[in-house]
């Protein structure tokens, strides 16, 4: 128990100065990397922590993509030569700052403190309703079914996202491909992992899904898995991005929240709104996340590739 | 049951042993492209012992399997990382080399 | 469980449903297609509003446990008298957008930036607005609020970049406050339910600070003076039918949330100094903001400023209603005043914005010193542009009227007094920065050339103006439903 | 293994307090945009810790998994989020050349 607590009190201090070097280290990019390992340690804690889902999530989501838009944001950045700033912030803000900030966390550290001890949340009421829920992961219970509107939402949300980003477009160059063009050698190491990972990366984000309704997974996951191999295959310059005007990505894209929408449409017609019966629950669900993993990988992709720079 | 924890140990000490060869390698060597290499190939080493050793801790094939895939992905991204790094390096002046990278 | 009855018309589940579905379509089809979708969509909506409003008021609240799991393991939409009217409102002034947003978003020929993304986004908009609307989770209230952002943002980048991402700024940090109070509720009670958290005790310091943090991150999100910088950029330079939704709906959402939470979670937690400064903000937005409307010299920065003025007066409510006064007998006055302050105000707002829009694409630009006869050659527009300036003034008979009116007594008999000093001055402040742009347009005796506007456009700001005004003769309806699951607040009749 | 005790919970919580104090100090140092969108992951990162802390702390039997479902969403979230608000912010460097937004003059209006 000691040694247990010896380990996570080290690893918080960890977290805690990565996460400062994250924020306030000198260099932007140094910044940035700092950032990625703070997400592997957070990922880290919530193993700790026995999120073993949210421990993927974080890993894949909140440090390797978050991390691969900033540093695609940084190097935009460098090329347009506005990556600097005069000087750093001013000793008089930076101590501002700091009372600030200090009183922030102090205010809810106390408040952590203040909370009751023992609460046992919902876990009782969702390990109650599990048998009715077709799956034994319960978080995946609640993400594609108790909560399942939260989860619909939240996938439109990520849509919205990428047409919120297209949304930016210059008009010459509209329906374009996004993001900037890839040079790498055909021969390089780099190309020959991007010929291995695909069937790889595609056998392991099936079990993520498979195993998610059991184990830690799921449909976030593994589109997070297939956004990495696609990314790397346009890395290694293998194939190209499909440009924003293909009527087939626009369908990849709208058949997770499509399919899962159009489930909850089916049960408001028999009463009960994003129901699912049990007797179907399993299969229903597992086609739901197989229809989200295509959208959300695709859709996580193409957010990091940026909107269209290049006409078609 | 001993015997399995007693190799467990050896091995994650020795992969951890590598990890922090590969370290003081980034930190002390001299130039870019010794450093580079020094990191990827102890990580990768130090990876693959602890991966054996934590083996020894599995109960059926089908988890060792999936060990054996965890190392020969992560050796192959390192790979791959370490060409990127280098050829970016290989863009820029060879006097600068990699201060960029630091951190 | 209290599971609608059988064969009930899923009036509320529509609501969520057929704006997704819209939205997701619309990326589907493209830009020749999609800008189509509104005309079905929007007498759809109207027409499942319109039951949903008949279902409320007839029968009560009505409570969808979706997915048949009750709270606090599964998520409820509210369908109460408040969600109803500004369900409603959205219908409404979402389908006279989307109309008039034919000919801007439109495409002929090839699909354009615009005409292709607009139109998800504007339906996604209209689900995040209904989900905000009717939701019983504060939590999903979250999701649902990310997405609006989303929308909201993106809309006001077609205008200006810079603008869009202050606004974002602001936003995000709205969202980490209301997201930080959400957890701090959920771990003091196990829920995230609206309904059952009225019924939790749990200890006070925890509700205050998440409520407070709540309450911080809404503001932000509404802008609330002083939190308010972004939204005159933001309104301002969107494209106009962008301008309409962003001022009439979008920062409203927000405030229903406000209100969920001070008047359904907490009520009793509402102290007095809390409401008072909530009040005292809104009486610098209503001073500040119409100060600095007088000094605009563009028409659509004029409306926006006038925004951040008449979001004051929404905050007014919490004095005059909340906290200690709930239980006083001008409380249901002073409720209702404000939600008819909220509704006249959507409605003109976006008459104006619509209006101002059509200035635009007549003239080409919208700087006050030039718009000389503009009047004259869209005499129906700028008639739509002074019946909405009515309202916003409050004079009657219109509904702008008809909520300051009841603030007006709720602050009288409260001992209010400077707030019904700031109330008369909003109003005659707001009659002085619209009195100049409105003269301008008038003055000269030619007809200025334009651009061809053609007439059924300028039909729906004029549209929307009447109805504006048409809330303070029409009353009744809209007042007795706002009541519809009111426990809280004493019923007082609109005549007494 | 047995997971963290108790102790262990109440301690990431608190982590997760002064994470969110060090991504508000980031924050209010940094006019470069890009920085503050990092701060506000760290931020959220911090109060998602502190949800799944205090989730973990009630357990009695295994972690609360609401809030662990809760928290991927988030997560996604801000993902999009993040998405835009970079994309945003290189157009914004691509028209201005810069990547801070400077406050205005309040009242004076915003260039068309």
């Amino acid at each position: 128990m000691t040694a247990a607590l010896l380990f996570d009190a080290g690893l918080c201090l960890l977290v805690l100065v990565v996460a400062f070097s994250a924020v306030a280290g000198r260099g932007l990019f140094g910044a940035i990397a700092f950032f990625i390992i703070y997400g592997m340690l957070i990922a880290l804690a919530w193993l700790r922590l026995e999120g073993v889902d949210v421990a993927l999530a974080e890993a894949a989501i909140g440090a390797g993509l978050t991390g691969m838009l900033l540093i695609g944001a940084w190097s935009m950045l460098k090329q347009l030569g506005v990556s600097g700033l005069p000087g750093g912030p001013s000793v008089p803000l930076r101590i501002a700052a700091g009372a600030v900030s200090g009183l922030v966390a102090l205010a809810l550290a106390a408040t952590v403190l203040a909370l009751p001890d023992g609460r046992e949340g919902l876990s009782p009421a969702v390990a109650e309703s599990l048998g009715r829920s077709g799956v034994d992961n319960p978080v995946t219970a609640v993400l594609l079914n108790f909560r399942a509107y939260d989860t619909l939402l939240e996938s439109v949300v990520l849509l919205i996202a990428l047409i919120a980003v297209w949304s930016l477009t210059p008009r010459a160059v509209w329906g374009g491909v996004p993001g900037l063009a890839q040079h790498a050698r055909s021969d390089g190491v780099l190309s020959m992992f991007g010929r291995l990972l695909p069937p790889l990366g595609l056998v392991v984000a099936i079990y993520l899904v498979w195993a998610g309704s059991s184990q830690p997974g799921g449909a976030f996951q593994a589109g997070t898995v297939l956004a990495a191999v696609w990314l790397l295959v346009v890395m290694a310059g293998l194939y190209d991005e499909p440009p924003a005007s293909s009527r087939n990505l626009r369908l990849a894209l709208v058949a997770g929240p499509g399919v899962f929408l159009a489930v909850g449409a089916v049960g408001a017609a028999f009463g009960v709104f994003m129901g699912i019966p049990e007797g179907f629950a399993k299969p229903l669900i597992l086609s739901i996340e197989f229809a989200l993993t295509v959208s959300i990988a695709v859709t996580l992709a193409l957010l990091v590739a940026g909107r269209p720079r290049r006409p078609a | 049951m001993i015997a399995l924890d007693v190799m467990t140990v050896l091995l994650v000490c020795t992969g951890l042993v590598f990890f922090v060869a590969g370290t003081a390698g980034l930190l002390r060597f001299p130039d870019f492209h010794s450093r580079l290499h020094a990191l990827t190939k102890a990580d990768n080493l130090g990876l693959g012992f602890i991966a054996l050793g934590v083996a020894f801790q599995m109960t059926d094939a089908w988890s060792v399997a999936k060990l054996a895939l965890v190392w020969m992905l992560a050796g192959l991204a390192a790979a791959s990382v370490a060409q990127l790094v280098a050829r970016a390096a290989l863009d820029r002046l060879p006097d600068e080399s990699g201060g960029e990278h630091k951190g | 469980m209290t599971a609608p009855l059988p064969g009930a018309f899923p009036a509320l589940e529509l609501l969520i449903v057929l704006p997704l579905a819209a939205s997701l379509l619309a990326i589907l089809l493209g830009g020749r297609l999609a800008p189509r979708i509104v005309l079905l969509l929007g007498p759809a909506m109207l027409v499942v509003t319109a039951v949903l409003a008949f279902q409320i008021q007839t029968q009560g609240p009505v409570r969808v446990e979706i997915g048949g799991w009750e709270a606090p393991l599964g998520i409820a939409l509210i369908g109460d008298g408040l969600a109803g009217v500004f369900l409603v409102l959205t219908a409404i002034v979402m389908t006279a957008v989307g109309v008039f947003a034919q000919k801007p978003f439109g495409s002929e020929g090839a699909e354009t930036t615009e005409s292709y993304t607009f139109w998800p986004l504007y339906f996604a908009m209209w689900a995040a607005l209904n989900a905000v609307f009717c939701g019983g989770d504060l939590f999903n209230l979250y999701v649902a609020l990310e997405l609006l952002t989303l929308t909201a943002v993106a809309m006001v980048a077609y205008g200006s970049t810079r603008a869009a991402l202050r606004y974002l700024l602001f936003a995000l940090a709205g969202s980490l406050a209301y997201l930080m109070g959400i957890v701090l509720l959920y771990s003091a009670t196990g829920t995230l339910d609206i309904e059952l958290l009225a019924r939790q005790d749990t200890i006070e310091a925890t509700r205050m600070v998440s409520g407070a943090l709540m309450t911080a991150g809404l503001l932000a999100k509404t802008a609330l003076f002083p939190l308010h910088g972004w939204l005159p950029p933001a309104h301002g330079s969107a494209p106009a039918p962008a301008s309409a939704l962003l001022s009439s709906l979008v920062i409203k959402a927000s405030f229903v949330i406000i209100v969920r939470i001070w008047f359904d979670v907490m009520p009793d937690v509402a102290g007095t100094v809390f409401v008072q400064l909530l009040s005292i903000l809104g009486a610098g937005a209503v001073l500040y903001g119409s100060l600095l409307a007088l000094r605009q010299t563009r028409l659509k920065m004029i409306i926006a400023y006038s925004t951040v003025a008449q979001l004051g007066y929404l905050f007014f409510i919490f004095p005059l209603a909340g906290g200690a006064a709930a239980e006083t007998p001008w409380a249901a006055g002073a409720w209702s005043g404000g939600m008819f302050h909220a509704l006249a105000h959507g409605l003109a707002k976006a008459a104006m914005f619509l209006a101002a829009g059509l200035v635009i694409e007549a003239l080409g630009h919208d700087r006050i010193d030039d718009i000389k006869g503009i009047a004259r050659a869209l005499p129906l527009t700028m008639f739509a542009f002074g019946l909405a300036a009515v309202s916003l003034m409050g004079l009657p008979p219109s509904g702008g009227f008809l909520a300051k009116y009841l603030m007006l007594t709720a602050a009288l008999a409260d001992g209010q007094i400077g707030l019904a000093l700031v109330m008369l001055a909003g109003g005659l402040l707001a009659a002085a920065y619209l009195f100049r742009p409105v003269n301008r347009a008038l003055a000269g005796d030619y007809v200025p050339e334009v651009a061809v506007v053609t007439y059924w456009r300028q039909l729906i700001p004029l549209g929307l103006a009447l109805l504006s005004v048409a809330l303070g003769i029409i009353s009744e309806p809209p007042y007795d439903l706002l009541q519809v699951g009111r426990s809280k607040v004493a019923v007082e009749g609109i005549d007494d | 293994m047995s997971g963290a005790g108790l102790d262990s919970a109440t301690l990431f919580a608190l982590t997760g307090a002064i994470l969110i104090g060090i991504g508000v100090y980031g924050f209010i140092v940094h006019a470069h945009l890009l920085r503050r969108i990092l701060a506000f992951n760290v931020i959220g990162s911090g109060i998602f810790l502190m949800f799944g802390a205090l989730g973990f702390r009630g357990a009695g039997n295994g972690t609360d998994p609401v809030p662990q479902a809760l928290i991927i969403t988030g997560i996604v979230v801000a993902l999009s989020l993040t998405a835009l608000a970079v994309a945003l912010l290189v157009k914004l460097a691509e028209e201005e050349g810069g990547a801070t937004l400077p406050e205005e003059q309040p009242g004076r209006g915003e260039a068309e």
